[in-house]
């Protein structure tokens, strides 16, 4: 927490001004903390700030109150420069219970602001989070953090006493307290959330008035009340002008294949079994039936691949989405799409395995699954968007390639993407890429396998195209004829022309961008929801001086054409993961470079800066 | 919308097709005797009478000897893999209900590994004509036991005997709400064809068990209705509104009720308003008739339930899509890029 | 062999157990309000009356807020992956015949993802009991409809209601020959508990539809039988050799037969004779019962088919190995490996 | 072929001695062609010669007689040395119909020898086959090979007059006539031959009057036609002493499992769904009930291992088997068995691919599947037999590993070591290793997840145990206790103790046998059914007094842990597979080694000849 005396500002207590701030709110699953953050997060975007934002709920659906799993958080760091991550340590930590405590305090900065709602602070609470002594009393808390004590229950109540809402209406407001609270001592604009409340609850006057009131309150407690001595301004950000809106990782998936929907008006079939953390995406699909959008809620994962496999064969975008696990089921039905060419795009949502896992956390280790989970010789393309708002281009992108190579692409999100937000500058569909979708209609010379020569892709044909009647199938084919062949000669020429026909994608790939010189002593190279984290460790390596660089993959099959001598202008590769060590096997592998990895697989996004201690202890052996 | 073309008026535009039209130029590779030509040879002959350009109609299968049909169909045809057919079917359908699309499945392939495929694909009533080749075997793979296998089958895989009760085609299909359910034989090309005319001709999903000779592996499985002699005494040829009625000539024997039992009577016993009607718009009806079987009762041929007017699945999808679409008009993305919270950054 | 320990005589050794012996010590985490935990004490209440040793009873489930029941019971149990525990199931009684296996399901685990596996547990007959928690939709997953879900359905996935028609589980179980088939519904502890009870004695596959209530994604989803007005309406309490009645003392009705098709009359508008009497052992009778529903029909719970002395799958499967051994002793590699033709190079 | 001129024998005309030869038997399904080559192959082994066999059958189960694609051949190679493959050339071909001399022609060295049916080329048959003209007529066939035209439908029905048996049961004869012309050329003794008939038609005497008479009279007709200028003899191989079986690897699978369950006196529960070429182990274990295996015919691929899995969590050895499409589906559930750390074996019998590809043919293409086909990290142990008999052996230490461990072991054999055989020198079953099998019935201290220290494993509980009622799930678990854990260092904590576990599996790898000097120029390194066709390329190439060594590879997940130094005790690695190059790329990975592959994916097994080639030229560029 960087700070820098400022001129002291219109309100009575001094204003301190800081690049950037980490906050989290924490409560029971009931308390609100993901309406509370997501408003939060809206106020710092409108006074222009960079955010990177980290929801975290649990695996049940509705946790008993007060218990320690049943703890939901949301955490932010905005600021007047770039933001990539939401931030290692807190410099503000929101706890509105004893379990919220237990859980967080341990990620608060020495120093940092603690506010608890002493009213939750009782004996079944304390109990339930496993505190022996009510942890407010001990001394030490207090001497460590700067800890703000607040009846927030209380003071809703008392703020509301008129109203005719019963008891547990009154109770329901008070996230908004806390809102209003951190929006003082943050001071960032209420008015959005004040907009938000009354859009919010249209219907219900008195619910405006109730959390409208809750939210000055708190917002007045700040600036009256005696505990707080200062309060703090952050800057708005540079950042390129234009329109932004929050954008979280699965509304963009979702949001570029209707993108892609309307360029090619192609209908999409999206058949999709629910799972965590990738429901989200039918059902944000399911709203948007105006670009014939089809989604399917299938039987199971192998239901929902092979439903889009048969609606690419009959000439709409097929397109599939799940988890890890529901990917797993999906491997022999894309060997079908393989082998019959026909485009498919297939979404994984990796979340912490194996098996069922962790659910409802973030992992990145489906990189192999992507690559290597099927039978035989089955190489598809794979992708993977390196932010939030990324994964629109993403979606995009998959729907391109899938189309003008016929083949299945795979793409790599996680559930930090899936769930985390920032600030995204609206793209302008007219500028995203032509997508070549037409169908072929001409009898003559026709061949369900005639290749086209550039791309090696067979003609899509849609069935009740008169003359073109044709037969497909998952047995080995011979070459342009597409007759069933068991031929050895022309398997083996199968085999290399379903990899050369992936491998041809390199084609579409542009020059890596090199974060950084384009040699020194240490490259860092990533994919995925690592980016922010990598970037930030980078940079600020970077900044002390160092040799370091970094370049974020979003194309993992074929790799850029450009990698492998970009690897060698580095003396030393580090590879970090969410995983045991995936893609840095795969460079290993491919250009025998001894890049390291960096690996922790905890369900949670890396640590901006666990990854810099990596990079200087590899700049160390660089020397 | 989801209207297949055909029926008259489409066969009127362009000359009307025949049996040879749906021949395709692949040799057929199914061993020699079995019945899978048979089934072939009905369908194709069958094809013309639908009136369906040739061009709109797909047939999509799994894997399995019956699964190689599509490659014999001068239509368009999707081989598939093992038990998918009905879904690669449903997602063909939500991309053009226009198609006029067959699933062939086989008794492993549809019921086996297929089997919840084939429950959903019934129960939301896609608008796919099924035809599943029962020869109570998994011929492809040599010769194992299938699940309508009778109990105590032996097998290469149960050399003892197997320890599993069969299930029925038909009274599964009943249960899971299909709204057509028909049952035919491959020795009887005229009934199979005047089967598959009706089940081809129902909107909505529609389910036709076709016993199948496997003459390698399960050879005359179906004897009970090879057999000149039984078949005379054991088929029963269901007619709407017409009393079950079956047996010789000279021994009609029909059913009558007792309570929700039917019991086979000779018609000279009884009179004839005691004997049980076939009602094919009744599920009970067709569900007491599918578990009937020889030697203690007639076996049902023809169709148990015909069910007409049920929701069908992409119908409604496609009337959600074209009502949002007529009452707010096609997505617009650079709209839903800027719908809701946006801020400006100058 | 396939015998289950239990009934009196296990009760016997040792002391009797109470409903506190099957509470594990892992706190519940279902959300308040869900009609799980009645299900939860039910099944407890209802374990020390099987007088079986706790250490031999398996609780076996996939995955769903439903499918986390195991942990909550103080005996073996496996949480295992979405819709596969019925096969889970299957391969543990083949590998312990002698333990009592319960399988706990959802409607999405047990009829969507599942819904294969479930068929073939209960064709097989496999001496497992199921119980089918029926919330109209899949909670785990916050909310989207399930195969049970009414037509129409507004939920998460289906913003415009979904397209699909619902699957009875009942009628799906009856149709693949499951030997048990019984529902109850989550308000009713005790009706819950003597239904449980009478599905654990079953031998053979047992399949019971639970109604539950999923109070934060579907709630209320079964009112009709919760809203005392409609409960006394529409529960019809199934007893066997009983005839079918329910409605209110002062308006009593039952069902009478015309043909097949069960009609709702006033028990004073016809004699008693006439009336349709339950059956248990016939399922041509359940499988019409469990066609009915509010507000036409009433709503059965109870015991629609209890069905016994069926071959039960691992017993057959064991009952050949057992034979084998004893006509031809246990096995021999030595002498397996110097079987058929062999020759010595010296 | 290498020729000696041995001393005249008792026949008439003159015996040549050779090493080894190979002959392929080849025709209609329906002539029986498969029975023959079995039958040879018996008469050779009772000969003393070593052997190496190739049946191939078509996809189709009885395809039309007369097709292409109908023809059914069987290969083998016999020899006085050591034999590794069924041979790249033939010397000797046997064409039943027009059909199989067009396929199988191209693979006749040129002199050999061709014995065609000439009842069979007449005008249907030539059409079917594709012959616009008779190829008997052509002058060049006598001239290029040593064309034998005989009547073998005619002497065949003439042998038969007078028996009591219709026009198509005579017909049926004729494969014993080839047989005992070709048993006549090659010396092999016919009375194993004599007996099989007798044992095969015990029921029906007429039969074994018809076959043995056919057989002699093929046999005779050698002798005495004037065609036939000399007849060859082929001396005993030295083998080691023992009692010997021809077995192919299928069977071998089963029966090592009989042997584990036989050891454990734990029953065994295999669960599989039928599919080619996996189906024939159900098949046979399903015959050897007395050795308390449980043969279950689940509804599919994901019935058969999760009741593997349940058998497990009973305390039975769960197993499950399939070929590659079936694999792909079973990911997630082996997923579940890695989490809930119970043992499962599962045998992968590799087909051509990807999806239905070529069902009856073989390859190499599911190593990466066995590795990464699930989702998240979720390692197994990975073994590959290198022979049909070591089928045996690895079936046995599959189960020992998956116990003593507690941890899913998959076995990937292919379709050619499933169908091939040789003669296999017989275990003594009381040689084999003990397999640790144990379960824990001690109540104090129980803990599901407590380790042991040496392997990791967790304790095997049999339900049924009093007091040690407990619960698992696919849910990440915290390490000892099992309860349900999101915590973060738990997780961490569990991916790496589950990697470590199986990374432990190496102290029970033996030290690798170098076929060869210990450094050199090149090493091969193989694995799976490669092995015979490497071994012979190397020791060729030995032979040419090139500095070459192989090895192969049985473990391949973990790798043997003095792998790495051997590698590089050689200029450079060759690995040659029947994929498109998979543990090339793990070799190159691990151990950072230039290893270059050797990859033709054409559904047969690869050639002795090109692998030398492939051997020669990394011999060059090493220099
Ligand atoms: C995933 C998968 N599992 C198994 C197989 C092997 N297989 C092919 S067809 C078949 C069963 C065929 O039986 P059925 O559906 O009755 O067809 P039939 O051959 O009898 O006509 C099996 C098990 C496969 N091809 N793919
Ligand atoms: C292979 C796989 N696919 C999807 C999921 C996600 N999932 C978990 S539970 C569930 C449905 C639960 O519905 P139901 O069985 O009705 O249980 P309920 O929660 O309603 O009790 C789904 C789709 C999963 N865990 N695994
Ligand atoms: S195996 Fe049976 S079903 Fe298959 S083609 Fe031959 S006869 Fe027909
Ligand atoms: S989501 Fe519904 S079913 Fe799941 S625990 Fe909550 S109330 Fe129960
Ligand atoms: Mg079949
Ligand atoms: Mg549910």
């Amino acid at each position: 927490m960087s700070d820098a005396m400022a001129p002291a500002s219109a309100v009575a207590k001094p204003r301190r001004t800081l690049t950037r701030a980490v906050i989290r709110f924490a409560g029971d699953s009931g308390d609100g903390m993901q309406v509370t953050g997501e408003q939060f997060t809206t106020e710092a975007a409108w006074a222009g700030n960079d955010i990177s934002t980290l929801p975290n709920f649990p695996a049940e659906i509705r946790a008993p109150a007060g218990t320690l799993f049943g703890v939901s958080s949301f955490q932010l760091q905005f600021g007047s420069q770039r933001v990539y991550t939401p931030g290692d340590q807190l410099d503000a930590l929101v706890a509105m219970n004893p379990a919220a405590l237990k859980v967080h305090l341990a990620d608060l900065k020495p120093g940092g602001i603690l506010i608890v709602n002493t009213a939750a602070f009782e004996e079944r609470n304390l109990t339930k989070a496993g505190y022996g002594k009510n942890p407010l009393e001990d001394p030490d808390l207090a001497s460590k953090y700067r800890l703000h004590q607040v009846d927030i229950t209380g003071l809703t109540k008392a703020a509301l006493d008129d109203l005719p809402l019963n008891a547990k209406e009154k109770d329901r407001c008070k996230n908004f307290f806390a809102l209003g609270l951190v929006s003082w001592i943050y001071t960032r604009p209420l008015d959005p959330t004040l907009d938000a409340i009354k859009k919010r609850f249209a219907k219900n006057p008195t619910f405006v008035e109730a959390n409208i009131r809750v939210l000055k309150a708190g917002h007045a407690f700040g600036e009256t009340a005696e505990i707080f001595a200062e309060n703090y301004g952050i800057d708005p950000a540079e950042m390129p002008p234009g329109v932004y809106r929050s954008m979280i990782g699965n509304r963009a998936l979702a949001w570029g294949l209707l993108a892609a929907a309307e360029r090619t008006q192609i209908p999409i079939v999206f058949g999709a079994y629910p799972i965590t953390p990738a429901s989200s995406i039918l059902e944000e699909l399911a709203m948007h039936k105006r670009f014939k959008v089809r989604t399917f809620q299938a039987e199971d994962e192998i239901a929902a691949v092979t439903s889009a496999v048969g609606a690419s064969f009959g000439g709409a975008i097929g397109v599939t989405a799940s988890s890890g696990p529901g990917i797993a089921l999906k491997g022999e039905a894309i060997g079908l799409a393989v082998m019959a060419e026909l485009p498919l795009v297939i979404f994984d949502i990796q979340r912490g395995g194996p098996s069922t896992g962790l659910p409802t956390k973030t992992e990145q280790a489906d990189l192999m699954q992507a690559l290597y989970g099927r039978n035989s010789e089955s190489p598809i393309v794979v992708l993977a968007p390196s932010s939030p708002g990324d994964c629109f281009y993403i979606a995009y992108e998959a729907v391109r390639l899938a189309i003008k190579y016929m083949v299945p692409v795979m793409v790599l999100s996680d559930g930090y993407l899936a769930n985390g937000s920032e600030p995204w500058l609206l793209p302008d569909p007219k500028s995203l890429p032509d997508i070549p979708a037409k169908f072929r209609t001409e009898k003559e010379g026709f061949f369900p396998y005639l290749r086209d020569p550039a791309t090696l892709a067979r003609p899509w044909v849609r069935p009740g195209t008169p003359g073109l009647e044709h037969r497909i199938g998952g047995i080995e084919k011979q070459d342009v004829t597409g007759n069933i062949s068991y031929e050895p000669e022309n398997h083996d020429h199968m085999v290399r022309t379903r990899a050369e026909k992936v491998r041809r994608v390199a084609q579409e790939i542009p020059p890596i961008s090199i974060n950084g010189p384009h040699t020194g002593d240490v490259l860092v190279v990533g994919w995925g929801g690592t980016y922010g984290a990598i970037t930030a460790a980078v940079e600020e390596a970077q900044m002390e001086g160092k040799a370091v660089s970094s370049v974020h993959l979003r194309y993992l099959n074929p790799l850029p054409p450009d990698l492998g001598q970009t690897l060698r202008q580095f003396r030393k590769v580090l590879v970090p993961e969410i995983n045991s060590g995936q893609l840095v096997r795969i460079l290993r592998a491919e250009y025998l470079v001894d890049a390291v990895g960096f690996n922790r697989v905890r369900g949670v996004p890396l640590q901006t800066q666990e990854i810099l201690e990596a990079i200087n202890q590899l700049v160390e052996a660089a020397r | 919308m989801s209207t297949v073309k055909g029926a008259p008026e489409a066969a009127s535009n362009g000359p009307r097709l025949t049996k040879k039209d749906f021949e395709s130029d692949q040799d057929v590779r199914w061993c020699p005797g079995c019945g899978d030509y048979a089934i072939l040879s009905a369908v194709q002959k069958a094809m013309p009478d639908l009136g369906i350009p040739r061009e709109d109609i797909v047939f999509i299968s799994g894997i399995g000897c019956s699964s190689r049909f599509p490659y014999y169909m001068n239509t368009y045809g999707f081989h598939t893999i093992h038990g998918r057919a009905p879904a690669i079917a449903t997602g063909l359908k939500l991309a053009r209900p226009d198609l006029k699309v067959f699933v062939v499945t086989g008794d492993g392939d549809g019921l086996s590994i297929g089997g919840n495929h084939l429950l959903h694909v019934l129960r939301r009533n896609v608008d796919v004509t099924i035809l599943l080749f029962n020869n109570r075997i998994y011929g492809l793979t040599k010769g194992q036991y299938s699940p309508t296998s009778e109990l105590g089958k032996v097998t290469k895989s149960t050399p003892l005997g197997s320890a599993d009760r069969p299930v029925s085609p038909c009274s599964f299909a009943l249960a899971v709400g299909a709204t057509f359910v028909a049952r035919t034989v491959d020795r009887n090309i005229g009934h199979m064809e005047e089967t598959l005319k009706r089940a081809a001709a129902h909107k909505g999903a529609a389910f036709v068990e076709i016993l199948q000779n496997c003459n390698v592996y399960n050879d005359l499985a179906w004897n009970v209705l090879y057999d000149r002699e039984s078949k005379v005494q054991h088929e029963l040829r269901l007619e709407h509104g017409k009393p079950l009625l079956f047996g010789a000539p000279d021994d009609r024997r029909g059913l009558v009720l007792e309570g929700v039992k039917p019991k086979v009577v000779s018609v000279k016993d009884v009179p004839a308003s005691a004997l049980w009607v076939h009602d094919e718009t009744d599920r009970s009806t067709a569900l007491i008739l599918a578990q009937l079987w020889a030697p203690d009762y007639p076996i049902p041929l023809g169709v148990l339930v015909n069910e007409a007017g049920q929701p069908i699945y992409e119908d409604l999808v496609l009337k959600q899509e074209q009502k949002v679409i007529a009452d707010r008009g096609p997505g617009d993305i650079t709209a839903l890029l800027r719908s809701g919270e946006t801020w400006t950054i100058k």
